[in-house]
């Protein structure tokens, strides 16, 4: 059984893909790629990640632009295969333009870019993105967008709730999802979300800014830890499997 | 004034003085050439000769700043300087002002600023990982500061957080002399690797020439000399194309791009194309190469229809670099931009006789030698010193007690928090930020080189200068690199931005050539380069010069980033002493002007030997492990630093500042060469031992304990608590 | 800014939030109007966009590309007027 | 959208870069429309700013809000229409 694979898109304007690969390759010595916006395949990847940064200058609305290049077809066809799809904060909005997951980003309450540390309850431990954390444990992340207050219709949000689709909330010092935790207005304080099927997330804080000691937190290692490992894992019960 | 109009000349005054010019240099230019320019060419001297290209009147006194060092790559005299901080590994820093164009349009101008100087430091093949920004406004009591600041800060974080370059420090000062000339320094380090520097020089005949980039516009048509010209009323409604608009998105695609060309190797030259666009990389690059150029006008790709020639020589179109590829490489090359959506052009090639001529299609538009333009001349003026410069800002209430007079000075402007201007910057994109805003400097790990870290700071004091202009050099060089060596980093290198007004000013030619001075004399004690720089005049309004402002920015090595220090108290019970000479004087600090409300006097001048001392050792204790923290005392003086050290820390302090019968200079009077630093109980005594044989005084101050600030001082008992500081620095 | 090609439409998309999302931009500047001491209320921030689009379907173009892209439908709406012309 | 008040005009600040100012923005929005199949051309992109102003004076108040605040008048033209009824 050969290492997970994982694929790392990069946009004209990404600018968290060293980062992301930094971590994956450099920290944890997992099999990363950099794939290009214009490839229409993802084949031979067991997860894709849409990294962070200002994809097409983020104009006209963030991620917009992006969701509209030739990657997305691929990325969406490899979600409905079951493969593992995670966007952090400018990949996030891109899956949200993409309509790979529900609601939309509005500009933050202040209207002014933030970049700080936030905590982030984590609202699952059975997803192959949370697998590492305990339920309702609490992880000290930064964010850094000008748009990620996350917006969605009444219906949409009690569905997201209903169905446990949130997976990370902000929540303040008392670990309280309260307006003091929430750095930007989200509704329902929500910074992560997994579409139905629990294989396409989305987050705005920036998991691969904390993955080592040196930088002032470990606690977003889990989050690759946890995806490098149930990919392992999910080889190996098909393979056990014997299919 | 035009005593030659004997001569049958080409151009009028009037055409002359558009250009940028004096009848005399236009006379000059003829003698040069042989003949009269013609009106592009007159052009093309206009901007090359502007101050802000030509350092027509600083060029003199910047000869006394110490350029080389060890690990020195690159002094003074290309894009960026570099310096050596591991094997191998360079680190290439430059300062930019963008004064003029914020003024003018604060957003724009602020957000060009910052793609100005990051394509500085990528011309030398470096990666940009961090960017500082030095900022000078009116009191943001008065709305339109307020509306300045905001549009300058949402500008740079435009242009910084798009393109994905860190901006880790910086300076915000408010004083009224800037109210109607802000400052707008921006800083950017790169890193790269030693093997792997590029240069200007063009060279190799018959290598062809590359445009890349964006398109050219008619954007900021001389602006290098409208930079070097005062701000009038007029200047306001002057030509929409003053103004440049950047593009940070396409700035980020062609770092990438420009780094991916780079690594191929095949690039036998590069430059931005900023100040003077066109006219300057190609004059630049030949004049330095020894080489020529010939250009054809017609392949230059451009955004708008009908562009004359001098339109496209002069325009500052952002986001746009020239490079000199081998011969049959060209097309490597230009895919890589293109890839990156980019307009990548050959417009010309390199030829062996050093002419630069310019042709748009098959007409010859321009034909002069290079050094004609690169070569401006020089301008000595009369000095005076000043006399008598004392200023009463305003006639406040005196505080009730010394604890109000604190929270008085912890929540002025200039002294107060920056978290709301420095969150709205990426200070952690690229994983390096390892000490983020808000300390004494920033430290940043390499991953290029583990466990080194380099430390950055920016540093200038306009109303010390004004007071004492050696004095404010020597401060801003001794400062900045005092708080570099806080966090244990080893000052290595420097860059200097001199933000000064009217050189024709007798006082202020004397400001500028003292200021230099004392960077100079600092600098030197310190045996810390100035590897380049970046000099910005005429910041004048019609209320007056601003104060000059000298701004240093210094990079330090850490060898083990695990050693790095802030400035926060660590632990109960820890013990607070004070390193460093202890000369300090109410003249020019925060607190005369907040709570006295006067700018008077002569600050103390630094000891610049006894400072090298200073410095020089922080490191060497950090590394052996003999400090908790460590913060340099500035604006505020002792009670301010170690208000400071509580907030950051969490923690209070009880302490007792002997010496001085004067509680008031006791508390906040201002000296170069102090640091409020903390160290275990059971390492006192080699700490003090450590200081006496390095020839640096130390003083015990306090301890660590519960949560409030207590001194005594003199005759005076100050006792505030942990929540009042922390609201009153907060505002 | 108009075209003289009679074959394209100048044409103006109007896009603003819809009411009830919170218009954070709008709320700043109104915020920034009364600190100027301007009497300016329900302020709204949206984005203007004017471009030449063939004349014979412009109205059909235009609905479509503003409903897949040019605006979120989820929060935003939007309006399109000719500009070189009345409307038809 | 409109305002009941009698008093109150709601106004419309159409703010666009001038021709020839790179508006990098219409750059990006024509690039994907192209790529999207739409024959789009000479995008610009500008801000919409919708908002209640005295109908005593809102022609004034508004000339004057765009002059000195809301938009650059070096680089950037500004349109002001009346929406509640027809501008006077
Ligand atoms: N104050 C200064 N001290 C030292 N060197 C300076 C100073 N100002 C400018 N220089 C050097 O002079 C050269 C030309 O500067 P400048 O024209 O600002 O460069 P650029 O064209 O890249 O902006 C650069 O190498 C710069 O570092
Ligand atoms: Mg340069």
């Amino acid at each position: 059984m050969s290492a997970p694979r994982v694929a790392v898109v990069i946009f004209p304007g990404s600018n968290c893909d060293r980062d992301v690969l930094h971590v994956l390759r450099g920290v944890l010595g997992a099999d990363a790629h950099t794939v290009w916006h214009e490839e229409r395949s993802l084949a031979g990847f067991d997860a894709v990640i849409l990294p962070g940064g200002f994809s097409y200058g983020d104009y006209l609305r963030a991620g917009a632009i992006a969701a509209t290049s030739p990657i997305l077809a691929a990325v969406r066809a490899a979600a409905s295969a079951g493969v593992l799809v995670a966007g952090i904060c400018n990949g996030f909005q891109i899956l949200l333009e993409a309509g790979l997951l529900p609601g939309a980003m509005l500009p933050n309450r202040d209207a002014t870019f933030v970049c700080d540390w936030t905590r982030i309850r984590v609202e699952r431990d059975d997803l192959p993105f949370t697998c590492a954390y305990g339920r309702g444990q609490i992880a000290r992340m930064p964010v850094a967008h000008g748009e990620g207050n996350y917006y969605a219709d009444a219906d949409t949000l009690s569905r997201l709730e209903a169905n446990r689709q949130v997976v990370f909330r902000y929540v303040d010092d008392d670990g309280a999802a309260t307006a003091h935790g929430n750095p930007n207005g989200a509704l329902h304080n929500i910074a992560g979300i997994v579409d139905e099927r629990g294989n396409v997330l989305g987050m705005m804080p920036h998991p691969e800014r904390c993955s080592e000691a040196l930088l002032g937190s470990c606690d977003g290692r889990a989050f690759f830890e946890g995806l490098l490992a149930s990919i392992a894992k999910r080889a190996h019960s098909v393979a056990g499997g014997g299919r | 004034m035009r005593t030659d109009a004997a001569v049958d000349a080409a151009f009028s005054l009037a055409d002359v003085r558009a250009a940028g010019l004096r009848w005399t240099e236009y006379l000059e230019i003829r003698g040069r050439l042989g003949r009269e320019p013609n009106r592009v060419e007159l052009a093309m001297f206009g901007v090359m000769w502007s101050e802000h290209c030509a350092y027509k009147h600083s060029r003199r006194y910047l000869k006394l700043l110490p350029t080389q060092g060890d690990g020195v790559l690159q002094g003074p005299g290309e894009n960026a300087g570099v310096v050596e901080v591991a094997p191998g590994i360079g680190v290439a820093l430059k300062v930019e002002s963008h004064n003029h164009p914020s003024a003018i349009d604060p957003f724009h101008g602020a957000a060009t600023g910052v793609g100005g100087i990051l394509r500085d430091v990528l011309s030398m093949g470096a990666r940009p990982i961090a960017i500082l920004d030095s900022l000078r406004f009116g009191s943001p009591a008065h709305a339109a500061s307020r509306r300045l600041r905001d549009g300058v800060v949402s500008g740079i974080a435009h242009y910084g957080n798009a393109i994905g370059v860190p901006t880790v420090g910086g300076e915000l000062v408010y004083e009224d002399r800037y109210a109607e000339n802000p400052l707008v320094n921006a800083a950017c380090i790169g890193i790269v690797r030693a093997d792997r520097l590029a240069r200007s020089a063009a060279a190799g005949p018959g290598n062809p020439v590359l445009y890349a980039g964006a398109r050219t516009g008619r954007d900021g048509i001389g602006g290098a000399a409208f930079a070097s010209d005062e701000l009038d009323v007029a200047s306001v409604d002057r030509d929409r194309s003053a103004v440049q608009i950047g593009d940070p998105f396409a700035g980020k695609s062609l770092i990438e791009a420009t780094l991916a060309a780079l690594d191929t190797g095949v690039v036998v030259a590069i430059q931005d194309m900023g100040a003077a666009g066109l006219t300057c990389a190609t004059s630049e690059m030949s004049s330095k190469g020894g080489v020529g150029m010939r250009i054809d006008l017609a392949r230059v790709p451009r955004r708008e229809a009908g562009m004359t020639a001098g339109e496209l020589l002069l325009s500052e179109s952002q986001e746009r670099m020239l490079l000199i590829v081998r011969q049959g490489e060209a097309d490597t090359v230009a895919a890589i931009y293109r890839r990156w959506g980019l307009q990548a052009e050959v417009i010309g090639e390199v030829t062996a006789e050093p002419a630069l001529r310019i042709y748009d299609g098959g007409t010859l538009v321009v034909d002069l030698p290079p050094e004609s333009l690169t070569e401006a001349p020089a301008y000595q003026v009369p000095e005076e010193e000043p006399k008598g410069r004392a200023l009463i800002v305003e006639a406040p209430e005196s505080p009730r007690s010394v604890a109000e007079a604190l929270l008085r000075v912890l929540g002025a402007p200039t002294v107060a928090s920056k978290r709301a201007v420095f969150r709205q910057y990426d200070h952690m994109v690229q994983l390096n930020t390892v000490v983020a805003p808000g300390a004494d400097a920033a430290v940043l790990r390499l991953k290029e080189a583990p466990p080194v870290a380099i430390a950055v700071a920016i540093d200038g004091n306009g109303r010390t200068t004004w007071l004492d202009a050696w004095a404010g050099g020597a401060g801003a060089a001794s400062e900045a690199a005092l708080n570099v060596a806080c966090t244990g980093a080893r000052p290595v290198a420097a860059t200097d931005g001199l933000n000064f007004g009217s050189p024709e000013k007798p006082e202020t030619a004397w400001d500028l050539h003292n200021a230099i001075a004392g960077i100079a004399d600092a600098c030197r004690a310190m045996r810390v380069p100035i590897v380049g720089g970046n000099v910005s005049l005429y910041n004048e309004s019609p209320v007056g010069s601003i104060f000059p402002t000298p701004m240093v920015a210094v990079i330090g090595v850490l060898s083990d980033v695990s050693c790095a220090l802030t400035s926060a108290f660590r632990d109960d019970g820890d013990l607070i002493v004070l390193i460093g000479e202890e000369a300090a004087s109410l003249d020019g600090s925060e607190y005369d002007k907040i709570v006295r409300g006067r700018v008077a006097g002569k600050p103390v001048r630094v000891d610049v030997a006894a400072h090298a001392r200073l410095v020089a050792l922080l490191p060497a204790l950090a590394a052996d492990g003999l400090l908790q923290s460590a913060h340099d005392v500035s604006g505020g003086g002792l009670a301010v630093a170690l208000a400071e050290c509580c907030i950051a820390g969490h923690f209070g302090a009880r302490c007792r500042i002997s010496g001085s019968s004067d509680p008031e200079l006791a508390l906040f009077g201002e000296g170069p060469s102090r640091v409020v630093a903390t160290v275990t109980r059971s390492r006192l005594a080699a700490l003090v031992a450590r200081c006496r044989s390095a020839g640096v005084p130390v003083a015990e101050l306090g301890v660590v304990e519960g949560d409030a600030l207590a001194i005594r001082a003199a005759s005076a008992d100050l006792v505030v608590g942990l929540d009042q500081l922390r609201t009153a620095w907060e505002g | 800014m108009t075209t003289a090609n009679a074959t394209a439409a100048r044409v103006r998309l109007t896009i603003l939030l819809k009411d009830g999302v919170l218009d954070a931009q709008g709320q700043a500047v109104e915020r920034a109007l009364r600190t100027m001491d301007y009497d300016a209320a329900h302020v709204r921030v949206g984005r203007v966009i004017d471009l030449d689009l063939p004349a014979a379907n412009w109205q059909e173009a235009a609905r479509e590309m503003c409903t897949r892209f040019l605006a979120n439908p989820l929060i935003e709406e939007f309006e399109i007027t000719r500009l070189d012309e009345e409307a038809r």
